[in-house]
């Protein structure tokens, strides 16, 4: 990155992945999920779990777990928040944007939180279609 | 907004400390009263000189100095700067080689990698699980090229007080003049500094670690050591650091050491009290835990450095800031590297764990109270945090 | 003690100015309260690089220039020098003749003087009587390997607006990137400053000549603009000038830029009419006295500098500080080189009448009766110093 | 110079010559002197003028004119005060060392305006001893 800009708007989180974060929706254990997905590295510093349950195609709930920063934490609470209530057709079409877009953006460095987290739901996705076969 | 909460518990002392009383009185009369420029030589610019002046011999005598062998910088890092790569530009000729740790601050890794750029070789001893130089490795790296050596008098992440003394002496036993520098930013008021028992060439200080204000740093070079100026411009009072000197800045810089000074040995004591309070609640109250650097003597009486293992540090650090707890993590998702630390990786801890490091620098000013309030608030943290990973603690 | 008496008119505001009460108010809350380091992540640090996130955006408003194009430094001399060195260092490559005037501030003398040993060849072009640059010479100096072109907008000894727009136009009509740097640090807030309009790379700044705190100072760099750092550290904020910042100086130096950017026609209208009053003064009440650089409109509205033949400027000076008037000299006394001022010397004053030059700089918290005070003093000290001169004014 | 050390030193007065400068003695023009002397370079910023009044080989008073900075009129001063009284034998053995001294010293920056003084008053005396042959 250029020497000659400040960098700090490469860390910075918005008020409202602050406030997801404190009080991140759809966290923790999920009973009798219909279909769950590992991502992540516990090497890199993040892990991520995403639980899914499914009835006639629709989602009608989401959980997480997160061994991860704020902005991982954020992003999770983001995407199960998104994805309930959306048939499987309309959740594969979610895009990473839709979920930084809802916590008003995320810091350059952190966007790779995001992608996390959007990968796990595809694997969960891809999962279930896999079941369904 | 109830995000941004009353801080109850400052325990990131290491990273910056609030400005003491006393420091913002003594700096007062300087931003519109003694206003003068030290340059000049009617009445007020002399009172200006005379601060400053007051404020070098201040300064040396903390650290057993003279008033002439300090120059005030911009921060402890421009002090850093100064003095390695001043040092290693006017010693071109003599060699090209320098040596340092693996486990210094990053701004003297970044210096070392400029110096690098330029055509120096540095080499990087390693260190021990507790962060110790290895001195056996440093004798052997130590060759006829070599004109620098730095060594931290205190790691600042782990707290590690390494044996500058010894280090001293393998470089003066090698016959030849070899430039000795101590990054003594995080030891200054932890350890006792005496530049003339150490035979130390350079030394660095910054003011806002000692309860100063922040962009106040002093460089110690002793008396007929030549370096090579950075910077240029306008002389006001030193050729070292050109251009108008921060002189508010300085007096309260001096103002700190002084007070600092004064209360050494009372100030230890209790930063020892608050840090064995500290560490004694953590290793009772917690379970699956990882103490970072060494114990009892060898550990900077400021320094608490926890893995708490399967949760990651900025969670924990955000966490505790939300019940006003303010804390450091060697977490690589807050730094703009997404690395983690490297001294936890140089003494050896696994990433996964170094991503739950968990800093508490303690001050002075800190009280017993505070301590415990941490400890109060950090078990529920933790545990929360670890509800909600999918990594299980007992597993890393 | 009676020697450093109580101030009574202080006209040396081009040399430092002292700190405006809000200024100052706006700079306390980040010395104790929001003591935070912006480098880290939880709420007190965030309000520290908020702070200075402020302040960018302030002081670029007052130069219509955009906020991430501000890097804060350590004095308008470390500005001046990150300028001029870290852009030729950048255009190596591309050439190495840098264009300068013979009377620019001494910090830029010295910058050309180290890039001069580094292998650089500096042209100083001269300037005409009244201290204004010769465009033709330059249009003629300006070759190939030119690189850089640094012109002071205001001279700050005597005052001279320079054409800095015609010398944009000179450096632009060649085609290709020649750095255009501007030293700002006399004229800003005495002539207006826009970075659009001008179209200049970069621009200097300090903020005690503005009533803001000793020690801050802002460099303009146009996006998209590289140059090479002189500093290398750990980085919080900006990688063209490491290591922690003076938070509190910053918000400061936007708060003076703020105030002064505000009243600006005011406080110009103000200071023309003062100057316009203490020179009216001077040549009604003086004899033998010789004005240095222009009249009207080409001169900055806070400068004042006439030499009083037949008595020497420090004399002068001392005296004046004895009633309580603060002045600047050209004379070689006050100066470690013993040479009279070299921008006298560019507008061929002859050394005698060169080491009589007193400069009165005036800010707009100066008042009338400032100036009264000034007049009713001045010429009983020239006239009892020209009593014991052996020299006699009408032979100069 | 070296760039390591302050450099403030090498301008500073001490407290006894600014009041020598602030009240210097023996300034203005003597009438009637035994010998005159000048010294220094309008050029260079200095010029000094010395008359002495001697009666009977004793300098029954000195005084003088200076067209030059504080430590070249409290030098003056100093220097006229040291000779007052003493005979010209006596005179003659006053070193540099003495005037700056009886001002607690000069910055060394200022060293050679106590040199124009002392130059002065040598000159002073051997236009004495000339006009005695
Ligand atoms: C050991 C050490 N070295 C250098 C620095 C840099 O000093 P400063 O913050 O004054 O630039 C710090 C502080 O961050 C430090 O703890
Ligand atoms: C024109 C000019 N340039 C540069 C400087 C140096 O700035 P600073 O005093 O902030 O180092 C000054 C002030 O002395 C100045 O007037």
């Amino acid at each position: 990155m250029p020497a000659e800009y400040t960098e700090r708007s490469l860390l910075k989180y918005s008020q409202k992945l602050i406030e997801m974060f404190k009080n991140p929706k759809n966290i923790g254990e999920m009973e009798n999920p219909t279909v769950t997905a590992d991502e992540g590295d516990v090497q890199c510093g993040d892990a991520f779990r995403m639980f899914l349950k499914i009835e006639d195609n629709v989602i009608v709930d989401a959980k997480f777990l997160s061994f991860g920063c704020a902005a991982n934490i954020a992003t999770g609470a983001a995407t199960t928040e998104i994805v309930k209530g959306k048939t499987v057709d309309e959740a594969e079409k979610i895009t990473i944007k839709e979920i930084t877009e809802s916590l008003d953006g995320l810091p350059p460095l952190k966007m790779h939180c995001a992608t996390l987290a959007f990968k796990t739901l595809k694997k969960a996705l891809e999962n279930y279609r896999k079941m369904q076969k | 907004m109830l995000y941004w909460d009353q801080m109850n518990a400052y325990f990131d002392n290491g990273t910056t400390t609030p400005v003491a009383k006393e420091v913002l009185d003594a700096m007062l009369p300087y931003f519109r009263e003694n206003f003068g420029h030290p340059i000049f030589i009617y009445s007020l610019g002399q009172e200006a000189a005379e601060a400053i002046e007051r404020s070098q011999k201040i300064i040396s005598r903390t650290i057993n100095a003279k008033p002439e062998e300090i120059t005030f910088t911009s921060n402890g890092t421009e002090s850093i700067d100064l003095a390695i790569r001043g040092a290693a530009y006017a010693n071109r000729r003599k060699g090209n080689h320098i040596i340092t740790t693996n486990v210094e601050n990053p701004s003297v890794l970044r210096v070392c990698d400029k110096l690098e750029s330029d055509g120096f070789k540095v080499d990087y001893i390693a260190v021990d699980k507790q962060g110790l130089v290895d001195l056996d490795q440093l004798k052997k790296t130590i060759n006829d090229k070599t004109i620098l050596v730095s060594v931290a008098n205190v790691n600042d992440e782990i707290g590690t007080v390494q044996p500058v003394d010894e280090v001293a002496r393998i470089v003066r036993e090698q016959g030849r003049k070899i430039f000795f520098h101590v990054n003594a930013i995080a030891g200054y008021m932890r350890v006792p500094v005496d530049v003339e028992r150490l035979g130390v060439d350079m030394l660095s200080l910054s003011a806002h670690k000692i309860h100063g204000p922040k962009g106040v740093g002093a460089l110690y070079l002793r008396k007929g050591t030549r370096i090579e100026p950075l910077n240029y411009g306008y002389v006001s009072m030193s050729g070292l650091k050109p251009g108008t000197e921060n002189v508010a800045g300085i007096v309260g810089f001096a103002k700190a050491a002084e007070l600092a000074s004064d209360r050494f040995d009372r100030n230890v004591k209790k930063m020892l009290e608050l840090r064995e309070r500290l560490m004694k609640g953590i290793e009772e109250r917690m379970s699956y835990y990882l103490l970072h650097g060494p114990r009892g003597e060898k550990r900077s009486p400021a320094n608490v450095n926890y893995s708490f293992k399967g949760v990651e540090g900025e969670a924990i650090l955000l966490r505790l800031d939300l019940e006003g707890v303010s804390v450091a993590t060697g977490s690589a998702c807050s730094t703009r590297k997404l690395e983690p630390s490297h001294v936890l990786t140089a003494i050896g801890i696994k990433p996964e764990v170094a991503h739950s490091a968990t800093r508490f620098t303690i001050s002075w000013q800190n009280t017993p109270e505070e301590v415990d309030y941490a400890l109060d608030v950090l078990p529920g943290v933790i545990e929360n945090l670890r509800k909600i990973s999918p990594i299980k603690a007992e597993d890393m």
